[in-house]
């Protein structure tokens, strides 16, 4: 299946979004989602199903000001 | 002064401290270290499966053990403020906010309208926020309408250095909010700056890039908290009076008769 | 400039303190000892031998072990100057003066011209001048001739409390003495001054009423001293470049796209 | 003899200005003296005569800024 | 800058003046004479059908033949500001309003949000808003999308003649908004503020309170127009670079060897 | 202030213009005339009896009919200045001399030892003795005392355009000597900073290169012109009080209720 | 009939605005009026009745910054 | 003769200063003059001999600021 990670095309094949990250090598790490420009929280991403297109984002702790 | 609260947290190391662009990680946990701040400003970034920079960044200042204050650095919307907002909550465990809604981008100056208006979606929804404004007394009233409980006007344009470009500005906020902690945010670019700030009545001070871009940013960070203690403390101790001319320090009275 | 000396004296704390006008003695040795300035000013007045004030000054200062420049505050001419000078060197068994030759009482600028006067005197003849003078390029070279090793440029005048009067004329003769011991004396209000004359390259700054007439003088002249630090080490920090615009403290890149 | 001692007229009988300090209560006090507007060293004290008229300064540590 | 029209009205003389505070009606008529400014700031007050005072005064004016802009100063609501300026276009024939609505007392600082609405609702029912505001670059926009073609940013608090307290801010906006038509509006106090003003590219000046509380306005009210006049012909004449050091403006070459 | 004369001379232009450094002989012509200045600023420069240079711009000069003061710009001794001052007497035929004697080539400020050996020299001999100065009051009074009856300190440096770099030291100056005619002396580089010279109280001011290197100089010389004549007419119409907090110009009384 | 003039009670017998201001003497005086916080232009002043307690404004060109 | 006319060297052949101003193309302009560094005034020219290395200045009004 086609979605947008972070702003890049990519393959994946994910019944939801939990299973996307997994797939997408994010194992552990500690993330915040958003799909289609809202906010996913954690303990909704198995009940978040995805499809052909979706865009998501997937972000983490960054230096900031 | 001494013992005014930010939403109930007590720092006794004013000065508040970015975490951006310093040379290299090793160098912003020194400045950390060296300077004893206590609470840094962080921001959320796409992360990649593959390398996880975030990952080793987020350990890095777990380990340095300070509160982190979670920034919407880059929105321009209310929308993107606020999702980034419940984004950051989720991550770093924490309600703190500070929120930036930017209007335009050669100043990087708030957008005062989305800036309110974010500020009471994300008060009512349980966050404590600190919002990046401007001197506007009545846009720092709606703010506290809002819910906020701490504001922070900025001093100059973002990582200009130019210090306090308003005095009478910051003045006039100081004394028509005597209650409400008052944070300077953005603009600082030397220790002076920092003492100005606290000599005025602030109750803390917030930068980032004159440390980060200081030839030797760890020692930048410890003359960056030594004076804003400086400045917190003379307002507290008290000023003299300016005189338009001089006085002699030394005693008239006595004085020797030696022509 | 970490390593600059003073005539050969090593001072830790730039921050030169004067002993006059405070509440009491009681409070002076406290701002002493609280700030840990190492040299504060002195002077010589008439002396009753029914009561003796100036013995127990003395003691007093002399318990607290720090050094004690003597100044000539209050003379007009260099012949008064000069016999002070040399009454303090045998009182105060130090040949350290600081040189006071006072032209005008409004403004209690230095007489340049009995100030070099004096300074070619008493540096004949072995003493360590101090010289209060202005940001006057030439009367500056003309004291080093006279064989000055440290110049003292007042800021504002004294017991005025202003700051910086003339920021261009203090980096001017930084520039234009960048090997000399310079020390900004008397004007300064607030610890911010202190800072900002640190931050300009000046090697030390000297004041006395803005502690002594503090609310609180102790901790006044603590807030002095750590700014003048904080300054003094933003100096050799390297501070950032001012920038006319603002520039986004927080990376850009990688920022999420939540719209 | 008729002298001025800080600006005040004072009687003092004192073949020097030594004795001068002494009747004048100043004891052992830590003090500088000038006779007629001229610094007089402690040591040259004892051979400093007084006369009718002559100014001193006694001068001792005082604070200053 | 010189042809640059205000809502189609082209102005030879950018001082704008208020018509309050005069010591007397005769003064306020010789300053508007003297000093030749073309447009005149105005109110609505309560009229007795007694006294019938705003019936002459508004003789005085038409006899000036100048033009006028009527106020909604005082006002603090929207709905306020509307009417007022729906009953000044009555009386004083124009579609002309300068636009405040004032947000807090102290400073008499505009309320941004209330201004921004009162400035579309007006705008859209055909008049010519000139609008108080401050140096918000995001309102100034707001103001813009609202309908308004003038902008008049404060230099300080009205009537406190401290002159342009935000040199940055007012930099910002110029640069921001070059072709829309900018005004200093309040705060001014001496004419060298109107001169700086100009220089740094605004196109008018508006005040009252420096030039009615002068001991003689239409000396004053001269200074100013003449000062206002000046600034603008600097900027169009292009000012020289400043520079850090000296240089000599007599020439060296050719200089006499008379040693 | 309006009748202080200048050696007798009654100057009703306070700006006086130095004649270096413009585009064209032409152009500097049409300054002085558009600008109606009263007085120029001269030198003296070797002469080649081949292209005769010096001759043609004297025609010029004296074709325009305005007074010179010629000047000692570039000598760094008394002697130098002397002589150059005795030969610029008998060239222009004039007792009038601006005495500069140069200490240091950064700043090119004066040498205030020499300027006063020189002062007393020229003026013993018959000069009247216009002396480039600084803001020390004592080097003033010694100017007096050699019998100079202008005084002329420094805005700042030669040429910078940096404006007035020492507000205090130029209004102490001003206060301290009330009834001598004083004129700031270079470094001025727009019409607000002549503005503000004359507001101070000052009696006219001297320039050059802000004019000469505007982009148009004749429309610059107008506007320093203007801006002078508005300076000077503020002062002596007795400028407002500053005030910290705004007062309202409109009456706030019979303000109609509209809520 | 009591109305409010410009914030002070009045007492006035008139069936519309422009009567009533006849008869508060402003004759032909150039005025702008509200009623009770509304504009009321000129030319539909005859066609507003008044009632008891009416508020008034009756303004007039006046100094303004 | 030798002289230095301005900084220059240059040859001419003149009794007095009068006489070298003629003979280096001065003629009437009007110019000051000083002779090793001290002025003299336009009326003591003759009475001024010149020798072999004399340093003359001819200044005439230039730009000034």
């Amino acid at each position: 299946m086609r979605i947008v990670l972070n702003g890049e095309e990519r393959d994946v094949e994910a019944a939801n979004l939990a299973d996307a990250l997994q797939a997408l090598d994010y194992g552990d790490a500690i993330v915040a989602t958003a799909l289609n420009g809202e906010f996913i929280p954690h303990d909704q991403r198995e009940a978040t199903p995805l499809k052909e297109g979706d865009a998501i984002e997937v972000l983490a702790p960054m230096q900031g000001g | 002064m001494t013992d005014r609260n930010f939403y109930g947290l007590n720092l006794s190391n004013r000065l508040l401290l970015g975490t951006a662009q310093y040379p290299s990680p090793a160098i912003l946990a020194d400045a950390v270290k060296c300077s004893s701040v206590e609470m840094v400003t962080v921001s959320l970034r796409r992360e990649s499966g593959a390398d996880r920079a975030g990952q080793t960044f987020w350990q890095m200042i777990r380990d340095l053990g300070v509160r982190v204050l979670p920034n919407t650095a880059g929105c321009h919307t209310v929308k993107e403020a606020v999702t980034t907002a419940h984004m950051a909550r989720e991550v770093f465990q924490t309600n703190s906010i500070k929120l930036e809604v930017i209007g335009e981008d050669d100043t990087l100056q708030p957008d005062v309208f989305g800036l309110v208006e974010a500020a009471r979606i994300l008060s009512d929804d349980g966050f404590e926020v600190w919002p990046y404004t401007t001197q506007d007394l009545i846009v720092a009233g709606k703010l506290l309408d809002a819910g906020c409980e701490v504001l922070m006007p900025w001093g100059a344009p973002i990582g200009s250095g130019q210090g306090l470009n308003d005095v009478f500005g910051l003045r006039a906020m100081r004394a028509h909010f005597p209650d409400v902690p008052l944070v300077v945010d953005a603009g600082l670019g030397l220790p002076s700056h920092a003492a100005q700030a606290m000599e005025l009545g602030y109750d803390a001070v917030l930068l980032n890039t004159a440390v980060a871009k200081a030839g030797d940013p760890a020692a930048m960070a410890v003359a960056f908290s030594e004076a804003t203690r400086a400045g917190q403390a003379a307002f507290e101790a008290g000023p003299m009076e300016v005189r338009d001319m001089a006085e002699p320090s030394t005693p008239v009275m006595g004085k020797a008769f030696l022509s």
